[in-house]
Order: C-alpha cells, then structure tokens, then sequence
C-alpha cells in the first residue's frame, strides 16, 4: 500500500453534516501516525479548529465498519468521524 | 402494485427469501415498485414502512430537509441490518430504499417493504429495520426551518419538547 | 406515490386525523391512492399492510379464492376497528379497504394504510387493525385448490398442519 | 313496522359463505315468531336440512350488530347467522 505519504501529511478522516460544517472540511488530515490507537486519532482532532464541538464518545468508522476508540487505525485505513445519526 | 414489474408470478411459492434490495438514492423513491420486489407467489402479507418529512418538528416549522449519507458504509449497513431478521427467517423477503438529498414536505425518505407467507413476521422485520436504521446507518438530517435557520438533527442532544 | 392525487399537500400540519376512508370493495386496491388518503403534511410515518392471497396453504396448492362479504355488516365492524386506536389517539390518519369477489394468486386482499407524525402509533395501528379484522369483520374466503376443490377456510377449525 | 307477514313465515335468516352453501340458500324463513330469544332461533335452524352443520355457539348478528345467543329478536330485525370469519 502507498501509505508512507498519508502518514508524513497524517491521517485522513472523512467528516460528515455537523462535524464537517464545525471542522469545515469533508476530510481532514490529523497530525499523527498510523499505527494508532483511535482514541489517540479522535483526541490529536479536539485540539484542532472544529473539534471543540466533538462529545465524549464520537462515533468512528474503519474501512465502513463501526469501531471501538480502543481500536488500532492501520496505515492506509478509511477513516470516518461519524456525527449522531439520524436517518429514517 | 399494477407495475409491469409486478407480474408474471414466479412460479413456485418457496421462492428464495432474503434481501432482495438495498439501495441509498437521489430520485424519489417508488413504493409500488419497492412492494413488487418483495412480492411473489408465496407471499401472504407485506408490511411497507414509509417514513416521510413533516411541516413541524420539535414545535418548529419545518420547510424542507437535506439528507447525508456516508454512501457506501450506509449502504452495507443498511445491508446487514435489512439480513438481520432474514438470517432466523428464510420466508422473509426484505427491500429497502433510503433517499439522501434535499427533500421537500411528504417526501418520502425512506421505505422499508417486508413479505412473508404471514404477517407477524413481516410487520415484525419492519419494526426491526426502522429501528436499527435509526439506530446504525450513517445517515443525517439537516433541517431547513421556515426562518431560514438549519440544524442538523442529534437523536442524542436533549429534546427541547417531549418526544 | 405520485399520483395526481398525492398533491397538494394541506397547509396545516394540524390536520384532521381520524378514519378518512373505509371500503368494501370488488375492483383491485389502488394501494398508492390509500397512502394518498392517509397522508398530509404533518405525517412522518406511514404504515401499509397489505393481505395478499398465496399460492399454498395448509400445504395444498391454491390456484385463486373467492372473497365473500355482510356487505353493509363488514362495512361498519371495518369503520369500528379503524376507529378505535384514532379514539385515543387525534394524530392518528387510517384508510382501509377490504376486496371481494374472485382474486388471483398475489391480489391484494386488504390494504390498512395508517399515518401518524410518529412512527411507533403508525405501526401499532396497522397490526391492531388487521389482529381485529380477523377476528371481528364478518368476510369470509374460499380457497379453491388446484385439484378443483373449494373450502371455505374456518380459522376457528383445527389446523391440518402447525399454524 | 310491517312484520305481521314475515312472522307469519317465520323469521327470516341472512346466511354466508359455509352456511349458505349448507343450507341451500342465502336466507332461510325460521319457523318461529318474533320476539324470540336468538338461542330459540338457533335451536329452531338446527333441526332444518343443513342445520347440522352449525357449531355449538354460532355468530350471530341483528340489524348488523354482533349480539349474544341470550339476545332477543324483535319482529323486523335485520338477523344473520355468521360463519366462523375468516378476513384479511
């Protein structure tokens, strides 16, 4: 996989609805290297414009596929921040 | 239910069950056509949900909704749950359509359709199906108030009126 | 979903509920018209059941059946049923029509359409309404079988084979 | 009302489904008078052709109304005996 560049500009995450009007951004590149822990993702992203508007437990996606923040984000992973869902 | 989709029959009533349709969509969706897919010989009862948006919401009027999807995770999820009570039940024959984009009052912006040879186990599955929808899919709702203001929707956020 | 019909929507979201259409009826069921019935504005559900008739019951091939009514009888004891949950319950929006006559494989037998601003009031609706048809309406149906028999079906008779 | 001549020929009887076929025909003329318990009536059906086929407790309905076996029939009641319903 071609990873090194995403981990040299950090990891990209995609941003949907509330997160990605407070962050201003569909997809953001956060200042750390993968492999990580997604606590260590979502906490290098509070610090960041926009993500004082994040709550205690954000919702995150791997590769479409819900994780736990005790999660480990691989290099060249799909990573989303998912807002509170609301669909129907 | 009078579609050229809806006929001719399948010929045998232990047609394969299961999910026969899930789809994340821009145009609007066709109930008619969501029940034909669900439909065969064997069928003795469809429950349809539809889910469709309304002119007030939370005491505020509402003039329309913008819907998100985080497309092709909404879509597997959508997927897996809509196999969920499909798994226990190979009678069941599930098809769901959600619509993303900006809809207007009544739109319809989901549609869940559930047969089976008998009705407890379709109005069953689509009890099931809107619950977890709202629950698991990575969908998100904006809506568009009559001043002007948008708010996306947070199912989790304190409600400022009873629910 | 589109039908002439469909539109336009009242202004108020605060429109009537209440039993807006109950038939007995011998010409196919318009299930997208029932929805119609159903819907205004303030609608954010909508939960349609449809009976439809199948091609095996009991474990014996069915080739049609024959739907017979107390026309003026099922008329009232339909209009009573869909009542009863709009008693206590203002928002709630119900149309329902039962079909008589001869029906073919996969007809719709009955169609209960039910809106409500919410889902749960919608959905419990429908299967109160279809529970209590059953029991209370007086229609009746005769299955005619491939082998050119006809039973009138007696739900109240021990069944041949695990319901 | 004008139910001296229907009482005269008994109370007539709206059958359905199972219980027309089996008694041959879509109304009977039962062959006691107005007012009458609804019991009396049934027992009174029971012993004409086809009468054998109805259940111990039989539905019954008067001027479309559901009502119980110790219901009394008046003279010019709209009475029918309904067969196990079977809808939907």
């Amino acid at each position: 996989m071609t990873t090194s560049n995403s981990n040299h500009a950090g990891i990209p995450v995609l941003l949907f609805a509330s997160y990605a009007d407070a962050f201003g951004a569909r997809t953001v590149q956060v200042p750390v290297s993968a492999p990580c822990r997604a606590s260590v993702l979502v906490d290098a992203m509070r610090v960041m414009p926009g993500g004082a508007r994040l709550p205690e437990v954000p919702l995150l996606a791997v590769n479409q596929t819900w994780i736990d923040l005790d999660a480990v984000v691989q290099p060249g992973d799909e990573v989303a921040l998912i807002p509170p869902v609301a669909g129907g | 239910m009078k579609s050229p989709s809806f006929r001719p029959w399948p010929v045998v009533s232990d047609a394969m069950g299961g999910v026969v349709h899930v789809a994340v969509v821009h145009d609007p969706i066709g109930t008619a056509e969501l029940i034909a897919r669900v439909q065969h010989a064997g069928i003795g009862a469809v429950s349809l949900f539809l889910g469709t948006v309304r002119d007030l919401n939370d005491g505020r009027a509402v003039s329309g909704m913008e819907y998100e999807a985080y497309m092709g995770m909404a879509d597997s999820e959508l997927r897996a749950i809509a196999g969920e009570p499909c798994a226990s039940d190979p009678g069941l024959v599930v098809a769901v359509e959600h619509r993303v984009g900006t809809l207007a009052i009544g739109d319809v912006s989901v549609a869940i359709a559930c047969a089976h040879a008998h009705r407890a186990p379709a109005m069953d599955a689509a009890r099931y199906i809107i619950d977890e929808l709202k629950r698991r899919v990575p969908i998100w709702k904006q809506e568009h108030y009559l001043d002007g203001e948008r708010v996306w929707i947070d199912p989790t956020a304190p409600a400022r009126t009873p629910a």
